[in-house]
């Protein structure tokens, strides 16, 4: 049992975290650069410790200043947040070596999901069916990748082993492209990740993005926590969830968090997790298990009323899940907007001071943030600056307070994507609900979307 | 190479001990303060068995012939490197040319009586039977199974200027673990076969007297000088296997506690043995000084033990770390 | 025949020792090597090392909790039988007495025997090693004649040299190197004991035996 | 400047009518006149220092507990008013059994501690004030 957390991270999740120690009476230790010395999440620590200059390579991602503050300290426990290190196997288990507790699963956990190709296999092995394609790295012959691509079925999409997020992927169209796209690929793997296995799987055309929260503790017990749709992306990058996934059987979803909720007990996974599937004509396709807290755990806590945050940390204290599956009640509909501070045209970052800051309000609506009036939003961070999250019975009315709160909020002194989400919120196949992944990207590139 | 210079006797190459021969009559050997030679050689990245050099005669001086990382533990011996200062439990660079004295310890916050000088790699001299520590009686392991002496050259398994960082040090273990008992040093104690067959009298005493470590202490044995423990009858008893900790009382009722040369057989009458966990503090424990016996439960003995591995894991782990970023 | 029960007591949190009850008696001896070898295939165990009627067992690192130990230890004592005999049998040749054996009028004073009767009664059995210990290579050896048993010295002496012939109680042992003894030297012999670069380094192994042939007697 | 360069703009300076050439740089001044048909090369130390100290304060490399003395020792290892030279230790950053020196990053006169003994600070904590001596040099002509 720990009584001390480091947050070994910054901006709004620092702050989530905090309040979730608060609540169960936790004492929070803040980490900062030079440059967040007068953060919020610095400013409502129970301590708080500079460890080093403005860069996150230097500061928030250098593990051995995170591991001294926490020697200095005494915290006996570190939350990662999201991004930064929340998903780096080797720090998880530098801080298991340390005899402290790391709030999120198992090292080894981490590494697997880490690893593509290991997580497909685990997957497939709990009986979660994958994007069809090669079941491991491709060997260095072509032919045999030709032949795998035309098993498959073009379009194809080479993908990085170590890659993710949108990195070190490709997508071939047809087989005279193949053999140049395979090539490239791995030479750019093996200059980003210094690792050029790569594999192949089928591109999916109108996939939409849906995941499964799950929760699990260390006692055996796993259960799942309703559906997201994530499918508004750029680049990758999610600009709009929403929870439940809209228009999806819910008889699918069910079995679909079922078998997460297995793949857990399993595979011995503890903590918060998250499945994330491409879903095309009601068929589910893993394609990566996120091992940490989500930006978007917002929308799962206000359908399902549970603090998951807190829960996260209740289990890495070893406590016993008393959330029983038939207790999980979705009600109503929840949005999620990330305000991001960015040039609208360009989607550049904007930082800068911030010279005005009305949020909205109103039933049903929540805004986790770490910005005030006159924060300054560093070059430094990534652009998040607020998430507009509003609740509803049903999504329709729910959809009507995002609009509302979207209009209401006003950000002076930067840049902001806020009239990026006004419109989206008023785009007849959002409104509609369903959209997939490109939806979003080609709106933009239609000129839609302003 | 590294050379001695200096004339002062009682060096010797030590790593953690000779374990598994007690059977063939071989004592253990190894460092009096284990927990300094393993901190030295954490320093440079080493394994923590690495032998080192023990020195408990000072002042003591050695060459660099070539550059190389090193490290000094144990008692504070105003090492100098040429003419500049290097701090207690601390790892530095020496130049080929270079040199490095010790002086004998004084005062200051903790009073040791035995430093280790660790070099990147540890010295390279040939393991015999499992460890490269000196056996004095067996004369063989460590350098030529003796003492060293002036003109000695020894080799660094490392040598060079590396790539890890050097210029930093640990906090010695007396103050990350101190034990003392009003203003000695006291090490825990967990009562011998023989305990109940000595008077009450020689119990009270055991627990509550000051023992001097007399002259005659050395890396066999420390003699120790207070009141004369008694058995209520005399004990006569068969040979048997001892380990160092051992706290014999002779004839005369004067302890005697085993220390890490101390064969591995004896026939004296025990009344406890020192816990290993405690047996680095006797070891550096000067000659003169006093120290204390406090009585403690296996449990106790358990805990200790897996305390100063904690302590030894946490050392390796944050000077990684450390090593890791570089400097 | 054995008579009470065992006794086990610690040695710090390093090792425990294994006492068997009754008088040293070549049988016990034999029941003390069995239990040694099965005691050694314990995880737990570094090492176990016989002594005379007694076994010590050295611990990897201390064993969190005791009871098991000591139970296997017991029921593992009332179940062996003693080892046999097969052992080799070597002869030492011995000088008696004289700058050798300097201690030999203690044991005379001692005795009350004739230096003569000491020789003839400490140089007539076949000596089976009981145990190694003290320095490398030094065996313990049973099978004296407690005629002439002599206790330990008062004062140990600072150095006796290698293949020194003694006796300490109701033991004779011969020293293998150089170094200090509480016990009483009476003479003296020559054989390389241990040999580092051996395997195993030391000369005997318990079960081994000892023949002292009188070489010369030195009054 | 090496002399091989310095030789090199002698033999360049030989070919034109420029009669005298002065280079300053940190390391120091290097002077060439034209004598006939050579070229006389002369150098000096750096220009003189500007006598006023500067003040420069050491920081924290890391998070850790700021010690003024070793933990075996008395005495700290420096005091106010003391001269030191470059890389001097001028007090120790413990983090759990990690002693990191804090050393000066020049030759100077400490000025004050910042930081209390065994005060806790972070990164970029200011540590020591020091009086650096600038152009510790030599001032020959």
């Amino acid at each position: 049992m720990f009584r001390t957390v480091l947050i070994a991270n910054r901006g709004e999740v620092a702050l989530r975290i905090q309040r979730a120690c608060r609540t169960l009476g936790l004492r929070t230790i803040a980490v900062h650069s030079t440059e967040d010395a007068e953060a919020p999440h610095v400013r409502h620590a129970d301590a708080a410790f500079c460890i080093g200059p403005a860069p996150a390579r230097r500061s928030y991602l250098d593990q051995t200043a995170i591991l001294f503050a926490t020697e200095v300290s005494g915290a006996e426990a570190i939350h990662p947040g999201y991004g930064f290190l929340s998903e780096n196997a080797g720090f998880a288990r530098r801080v298991e070596a340390a005899g402290l507790t790391f709030i999120g699963p198992a090292s080894a956990s981490i590494a697997t999901m880490g690893d593509k190709i290991a997580a497909r296999n685990a997957m497939r092995e709990a009986g979660i069916s994958c994007v069809p394609g090669s079941d491991g790295p491709l060997p260095d012959e072509a032919a045999a990748a030709m032949e795998l691509a035309l098993r498959i079925g073009y379009p194809v999409l080479i993908k990085a082993t170590a890659g993710g997020g949108g990195r070190g992927m490709r997508v071939v169209a047809g087989p005279s492209d193949l053999a140049p796209a395979l090539a490239l690929t791995k030479e750019e793997a093996r200059q980003a990740f210094g690792n050029d296995a790569v594999y192949l799987e089928k591109l999916l055309e109108h996939p939409r993005h849906v995941e499964i929260q799950v929760l699990a503790d260390h006692h055996g017990h796993a259960v799942w926590l309703g559906s997201r749709d994530c499918s508004l992306q750029r680049r990758h990058q999610k600009v709009l969830e929403e929870a439940p996934a809209p228009g999806i059987d819910e008889g699918i979803i069910a079995e679909m968090g079922e078998r997460c909720a297995a793949a857990c007990r399993r595979t011995g996974y503890r903590g918060l997790g998250t499945f994330e599937f491409l879903v095309e004509d009601g068929r589910f396709y893993f394609i990566e298990m996120n091992t940490r807290l989500q930006v978007e755990h917002c929308v799962t806590e206000m359908i399902t009323g549970i603090d998951l945050v807190q829960w996260q940390i209740r289990v890495a204290q070893g406590e016993k899940l008393d959330l029983a599956q038939r207790d999980i009640r979705c009600t109503g509909h929840a949005f999620e907007s990330r305000i991001n501070a960015e040039h609208p045209g360009t989607f550049a970052p904007s930082p800068g001071r911030v010279a005005a800051w009305d949020l909205p309000g109103g039933p049903g609506v929540r805004v986790d943030t770490h910005v005030s009036q006159g924060s300054v939003i560093s070059r430094h961070y990534d652009s998040l600056i607020a998430k507009l999250v509003v609740h509803g019975s049903t999504r329709a009315d729910t959809l009507a307070r995002l609009q509302l709160a979207l209009d209401e909020m006003r950000v002076g002194g930067i840049a902001t994507n806020l009239d990026l989400h006004r419109a989206i919120v008023r785009d007849p196949d959002f409104v509609a609900g369903g959209v997939d992944i490109h939806h979003l990207e080609r709106r933009l590139a239609e000129g839609g979307l302003r | 190479m590294i050379e001695i210079l200096s004339e002062t006797p009682l060096a010797t190459v030590q790593d953690l001990g000779r374990f598994g021969l007690l059977n063939q009559g071989v004592g253990t050997s190894g460092a009096m303060d284990p927990l300094a030679l393993a901190a030295g050689n954490l320093l440079l990245g080493n394994e923590a068995d690495a032998a080192a050099i023990e020195v408990q005669v000072f002042p003591f001086a050695v060459r660099f012939h070539e550059p190389c990382a090193f490290a000094v533990t144990g008692a504070d011996c105003a090492a100098r490197l040429q003419d500049q200062p290097v701090l207690p439990w601390w790892a530095g660079q020496a130049a080929a040319g270079d040199s490095l004295t010790l002086r004998r310890p004084e005062g200051g916050t903790w009073r040791g009586s035995r430093a280790y000088v660790c070099v990147a790699g540890g010295f390279a001299v040939p393991p015999v039977l499992g460890s490269r520590s000196t056996q004095l009686r067996g004369a063989f392991g460590g350098h030529e199974g003796r003492a060293l002496r002036q003109g000695d050259r020894l080799a660094a398994g490392a040598p060079g200027t590396g790539n890890r960082p050097t210029g930093f040090g640990l906090v010695p273990p007396a103050f990350a673990m101190p034990l003392q008992r009003e203003g000695c040093t006291a090490v825990r104690v967990l009562p011998a076969a023989e305990y109940e067959r000595f008077t009450k009298a020689a119990h009270e005493a055991l627990w509550s007297a000051e023992w001097k470590i007399t002259p005659h202490s050395d890396r066999y044995g420390y003699r120790l000088a207070g009141p004369s423990l008694r058995p209520t009858a005399p004990i006569e008893l068969r040979s048997h296997g001892i380990v160092p900790g051992v706290i014999q009382i002779p004839h005369g009722g004067q302890p005697i506690v085993q220390m890490r040369d101390a064969q591995p057989s004896g026939g004296y009458p025990k009344i406890g043995t020192v816990i290993e966990a405690d047996l680095w503090r006797l070891g550096q424990a000067p000659i003169g000084s006093r120290i204390r016996f406090v009585a403690c439960t296996w449990d106790e003995a358990v805990a200790a033990f897996e305390e100063t591995e904690r302590w030894a894991a946490r050392v390796r782990r944050l000077a990684a770390l450390h090593a890791e970023r570089g400097t | 025949m054995t008579l009470g029960e065992a006794s086990t007591s610690l040695l710090g949190s390093t090792a425990l020792l294994f006492e068997a009850p009754g008088e040293t008696d070549l049988p016990t001896q034999q029941r003390i090597w069995v239990l040694a070898a099965e005691a050694e295939t314990w995880p737990e165990v570094r090492e176990a090392v016989p002594g005379i009627n007694n076994l010590m067992i050295a611990f990897r690192r201390p064993p969190a909790k005791l009871d098991d130990i000591l139970e296997r230890l017991r029921s593992c004592w009332a179940t062996v039988a003693p080892m046999p005999l097969h052992g080799r049998v070597i002869e030492l040749p011995v000088t008696y007495g004289g700058p050798d054996g300097p201690h030999l009028p203690d044991v005379v004073a001692h005795t009350r025997l004739s230096i003569d009767d000491i020789v003839a009664i400490h140089s007539e059995p076949l000596y089976p090693v009981y145990a190694l210990g003290s320095h490398p290579g030094y065996c313990y050896l049973g099978g004296m004649d407690p005629r002439i048993a002599t206790p330990r010295r008062k004062v140990p002496v600072l150095s006796i040299p290698g293949g020194s012939v003694s006796i300490g109680g109701s033991q004779t042992g011969v020293s293998a190197s150089a170094g200090p003894s509480g016990w009483n030297t009476i003479g003296r012999t020559s054989a390389c004991f241990f040999d580092p670069v051996r395997d195993p380094p030391a000369l005997l192994r318990p079960g081994d035996a000892i023949r002292f042939r009188v070489s010369e007697v030195i009054r | 400047m090496p002399i091989a360069e310095a030789e090199q703009i002698a033999a360049w300076l030989a070919g034109t009518d420029i009669e005298f050439l002065e280079l300053r740089s940190a390391d120091g001044c290097l002077t060439l006149r034209r004598q006939g048909n050579d070229v006389a090369i002369s150098r000096e130390g750096a220009p003189a220092p500007q006598e006023a100290a500067r003040e420069i304060t050491v920081t924290a490399p890391s998070v850790g507990v700021f010690l003024h003395r070793h933990p075996l020792r008395d005495a700290p290892l420096v005091r106010p008013g003391d001269t030191v030279p470059a890389g001097q230790i001028l007090g120790l950053l413990c983090i759990g059994p990690l002693l990191l020196p804090v050393a000066a990053p020049r030759a100077g006169t400490v000025a004050r501690m910042w930081a209390a003994h065994e005060e806790v600070v972070g990164f970029g904590s200011p540590l020591v004030e020091l009086l650096a001596t600038e152009g510790t040099g030599d001032h020959g002509h």
